[in-house]
């Protein structure tokens, strides 16, 4: 339950960054931060009490004493293209600071008519 | 073994074909065009009439083609108005650009027509009229200058409308029925829901009725006429509208005969056909542009067809279907000879072009065997169908639409005979002189169809054949008729022949009396030769006698005249936009406040829905 | 109430700590200093929750990968929120 | 005004979130296609990390597309930093103890992603997190080093051939079976290095792939001239 919490308070403070924030970058980070609760959502969405990782690795572990293995594989992928897309969203924030000299949103009119 | 996807492949391949062929040999477009559009009908005459079935599963959609009586009435137009309409364009079009890209957009809108006849089911039916719409849209814009864009860009926007409620209809279909055949479909309708079919009736019928230029939906189609290059007007106006005319006659006779409100949609769809035969007339009359006055003349005789289809008695379809092969030989020939006009002159104009009888004869010969045909004189092709149509009007007791019907037809002659009189007739201008006729390749498609209006007329009973067998597809209609006679509704027979004699000889002989008492009444002289009260008229004062020709029948329906639909669509246009002037605030340009939109959204949807995931809050 | 779920307490405390403090901060290295922090502790928290996979990629890319280069990319702007 | 607006509607997404949850139990055991996996993991493919199994296994189409994503992402980042590139780096070297240290670190570093890449299918790890882990000893070196260039050939290179095995490994699996990515080596005994058929042929090739890949987007990143 503490886990949910958890990550749901992520979910809304990126989520918040993400709608009130002025500053280019910091709408990144919250992006981030929103990215980190999704998956640490995932992952506690598949935890089964006393299970172990599903990892066969000693004979003695049994099928149905392991955690969810689903959500870990989508959460390891996830996270890989999270850094990819963030990497992406910061080229593309060094590139409009290079246009304006600014990041500040408010600052930025191209898109507005 | 001929089968239909053979007929599909050598039009198709056959576009692509004559594209390619431009880019090696100069004139090899054309060339080759006229022999594939050849070829192609030759196959589909050789086609039986009822068979060549093909079937193609893709998946679970099972796509079947297959000829049958009716279809093979309206592939056997297209072919051979296709076939005419390339031989008419290849010197029409001679030393014109982009040749390749005109024959292939031509083969391609045939194909087409000939798929939408001979599919089966509902998706490749689909598939080919929006073939179709795309060729006839790329022909239409294919003169590239402005007033071609905006034609293009109106047909197009009406027709996408007309396809989408097709495509929805056919979605609600197969909903149903979960098949997407023809056949299954009409049999499974019957037991669907009322508001099910009311829903697909209208919608395949304003779908359909947009190609077929229906009265508040033919907005597009004087532009989209007078812009196209002439030698696929002709089949345009002949061939490819009467693809609207063929979905309606499925529309009334497959699906809405199974229905309890069937005399609903018949005396709605014949109200509008008449509204939009005697309003395109009036329309007609006041145009001062050859190939803009055809075009409101097309709408209005596809008018008269989907009277005669609407009222549904044998009698009534039979007029109509014979009014459809008719139309399209006679619309070609009108348009092929306001091309031939345009390709010596330069222009359509009603009020410039005169006096050219002399110099194009033929030309002339085709355009008044053309109109006699229009405005229904016997003992032409347009006479019958006319005959049958007051007759099958009589019949049912539509006495209110017999007069709206006769107002049409009526003043269907002031427009006929402004036609003839302003390009051939009167005094001819100096500009004019040189003119001469135009080449026989232009001439022969002309020719036959006049022929084949004049043999139509006189033998009514070769056309009537396959109509007949047609008929019996579309429910068992029995009509009955000999090779020359046509019976009437009290039973009286009219021999065609006598009439033909009677006409013919009433006709020469008034051509010799009036030849006789005029030899020496006239005397040629030209326009700026009059007397005037001191004022010489100057060179380009334009004193030709066809300007305003019709200004006193103009003024007469000029209240009609104030209300015209275009005006009504730009004003709804002209509302949305402002509407949209506002809603258009809503994106500020800001991205933050989308994202608060995508949030509003969740919130909103979180609140209406009571539940999230399948847990009720 | 075992010393585990006082950990997991901790552990999500200061994460939603970390993630107030990379959201208010106005320098923003610190900012991106937050997130790092947030994903030492996620990669933590992805160890107990059974995820040695998913913890290990966290490790990698969230605690070293992400936050350098949300570094390089203040290096090339603004350090300071207006 | 922006503020109090978006504090309600995430309240609002908040509170139904947290409803949801409420209703759905922390830890406890769920049916679905997980079970399946953790059952025939081992008796199907022959990997003892299920993770590993799901990723390059079961959904080894996903994955490919995956990887393709992550190229696009690095090939993006390169066109949208086009133009920008120079050489002149104003980052003074560090000092001796750190570029010492790095030095000795960096092969360790690069050997322990690799350990964690070909060990993908027997232990925790595999391509994705060695890859990433390679990215971070260059990191390391582009931090100390002044000077420290990796040649972008040569991750050319090294990124399409990975991208080509993981292809053509699936596309034999279609030649000699019935799918794409079919096993078609023998299983081996699970627990042993090789084992599992082709999985650790292919995330190997998503190690060196992911490694090649991040490793241009830092690369990319830092020689931008601001």
């Amino acid at each position: 339950m503490l886990y949910y919490i958890g990550a749901i308070s992520l979910i809304l403070i990126g989520m918040y960054a993400v709608l009130t924030k002025k500053n280019l970058l910091k709408i990144v980070v919250g992006l981030s931060i929103v990215d980190s609760g999704v998956n640490l959502l995932f992952i506690s969405v598949g935890y089964v009490k006393d299970a172990t990782a599903p990892i066969f690795s000693m004979p003695s572990l049994t099928a149905d004493k392991m955690v969810d293995p689903v959500p870990q594989a989508l959460v390891l992928t996830a996270i890989v293209i999270g850094l990819a897309t963030t990497a992406v969203a910061l080229g593309l924030v060094i590139r409009l600071y290079d246009h304006h000299k600014t990041l500040n949103i408010n600052k930025i009119r191209q898109l507005k008519w | 073994m001929i089968s239909v996807p053979v007929i599909l492949s050598v039009m198709f391949l056959g576009g692509v074909l004559a594209w390619l062929a431009n880019r090696f040999v100069p004139k090899g477009a054309s060339w080759t065009a006229a022999i594939i559009a050849a070829f192609a009908g030759y196959l589909v005459f050789a086609l039986p009439s009822c068979g060549g079935e093909y079937t193609l599963a893709l998946g679970s959609i099972t796509l079947v083609w297959k000829s049958t009586n009716y279809s093979a009435l309206f592939a056997m137009l297209v072919a051979v108005l296709g076939f005419l309409g390339i031989l008419y364009s290849m010197d029409f079009m001679a030393g014109k650009k982009n040749l390749g890209y005109y024959y292939m957009n031509f083969l391609f809108a045939l194909g087409a027509m000939l798929g939408i006849v001979y599919s089966q089911d509902l998706v490749s039916l689909f598939f080919f009229w929006e073939v179709m719409t795309w060729s006839s849209f790329m022909l239409v814009i294919y003169s590239g200058e402005e007033k071609s864009h905006k034609a293009g860009i109106k047909y197009f926007a009406y027709s996408a409308i007309g396809a989408y409620l097709i495509l929805s209809a056919i979605v609600i279909l197969y909903a149903q029925s979960n098949s997407f055949l023809l056949s299954e479909n009409v049999k499974m309708f019957s037991g669907m829901s009322l508001g099910t079919q009311i829903m697909v009736i209208s919608f395949l019928a304003l779908g359909f009725g947009v190609k077929s230029a229906m009265m508040p939906l033919h907005v597009w189609a004087p532009e989209a006429y007078k812009e196209s290059p002439s030698g696929f007007t002709a089949v345009f106006s002949g061939a490819l509208s009467k693809m609207g005319i063929f979905g309606l006659g499925l529309v009334v006779f497959k699906f809405a005969a199974n229905t309890e409100f069937f005399v609903y949609v018949r005396e709605t769809l014949a109200w509008l056909g008449g509204l939009t035969a005697m309003l395109a007339t009036f329309y007609a009359v006041i145009q001062s542009d050859a190939k803009k006055l055809l075009a409101y003349s097309s709408i209005g005789q596809l008018g008269y067809i989907i009277v005669g289809l609407a009222l549904g008695t044998p009698l009534g379809i039979m007029a109509a279907l014979f009014l459809t092969i008719m139309h399209g030989a006679f619309k070609a020939m009108l348009f092929m000879s306001a091309g031939a006009v345009y390709m010596r002159t330069g222009t359509t104009s009603l009020d410039d072009v005169s006096g050219l009888i002399t110099k194009m004869p033929l030309t002339f010969l085709t355009a008044l065997f053309g109109i006699i045909s229009v405005a229904g004189i016997p003992p032409l092709g347009g006479f019958i169908s006319k005959w049958m149509l007051y007759q099958a009007l009589l019949e049912t007791n539509h006495y209110f639409l017999i007069i709206v019907i006769f107002i049409a037809s009526t003043a269907a002659f002031l427009y006929l005979y402004r036609f003839i009189f302003s390009l051939f007739l009167g005094q001819r201008e100096k500009e004019f002189e040189h003119v001469k006729e135009v080449p026989w390749s232009m001439l022969v498609p002309m020719m036959l169809l006049t022929l084949f209006v004049l043999v139509a007329g006189v033998f009514p009973g070769l056309v009537l054949d396959p109509i007949g067998k047609a008929m019996g597809y579309l429910g068992n209609f029995k009509a009955s008729w000999e090779p020359q006679v046509v019976f009437s509704a009290w039973g009286e027979k009219i021999n065609m022949q006598v009439i033909a004699g009677t006409i013919g000889t009433i006709f020469i002989l008034g051509a010799l009396f009036i030849g006789f008492k005029n030899r020496k009444a006239t005397r040629v002289v030209s326009t700026k030769d009059i007397h005037t009260a001191g004022e010489i008229p100057t060179e380009n004062e334009n004193l030709t006698y066809a300007v305003n020709f019709n200004q006193p029948f103009e003024r007469a329906i000029a209240p009609i005249l104030k209300w015209s639909v275009d005006k009504l669509f730009n004003l709804l246009g002209e509302n949305l936009e402002s509407t949209f002037e506002y809603l258009r605030y809503v994106y500020t340009g800001n991205g933050q406040t989308y994202a608060m939109y995508v949030i509003l959204m969740v919130v909103i949807l979180i609140l209406f829905s009571g539940s999230i995931f399948g847990i009720h809050l | 109430m075992s010393w585990l779920a006082v950990l997991v307490l901790v552990l999500v405390v200061v994460q939603i700590i970390a993630a107030l403090f990379s959201v208010w901060q106005k320098d923003l290295l610190l900012a991106a200093l937050g997130t790092s922090a947030i994903s030492v502790v996620l990669s933590v928290l992805f160890y107990l929750l059974q995820a040695p996979d998913v913890a290990l990629t966290e490790a990698a890319i969230g605690v070293a990968l992400s936050t350098i280069i949300f570094v390089i990319a203040i290096k090339k702007t603004d350090r300071y929120e207006e | 005004m922006r503020k109090a607006i978006a504090i309600l509607l995430l309240a609002i997404v908040g509170y139904y979130f947290i409803n949801v949850f409420i209703h759905m139990p922390f830890g406890e055991k769920r049916e679905g296609v997980g079970k399946y996996y953790l059952e025939n993991t081992v008796k199907e493919t022959g990997a003892a990390n299920v993770v590993t199994a799901i990723v390059v296994s079961y959904r080894g189409f996903d994955t490919l597309g995956e990887v393709t994503v992550l190229f696009l992402a690095a090939t993006g980042l390169g066109a949208i930093l086009f133009g920008k590139r120079g050489e002149k780096r104003r980052l003074q070297g560090a000092s001796v103890i750190v570029k010492t240290t790095s030095m000795m670190l960096y092969p360790m570093v690069v050997l322990l992603g690799a350990y964690v890449f070909v060990h993908g299918h027997l232990t925790p790890g595999g391509g994705f997190q060695g890859g990433a882990i390679i990215a971070t000893g260059v990191l390391l070196m582009f931090m100390s080093y002044r000077h420290f260039n990796v040649s972008h050939n040569a991750l050319t290179w090294i990124e399409s051939l990975a991208g080509l095995t993981f292809a053509t490994v699936g596309l034999i699996g279609l030649a000699l079976g019935t799918t794409f990515l079919q096993n078609f080596l023998p299983l081996g005994t699970p627990n042993d290095l090789v084992s599992a058929g082709i999985i650790p042929i292919i995330y190997i090739a998503v190690g060196f792939k992911v490694g090649a890949e991040l490793t241009g987007v830092l690369d990319n990143m830092l020689k931008t001239i601001r």
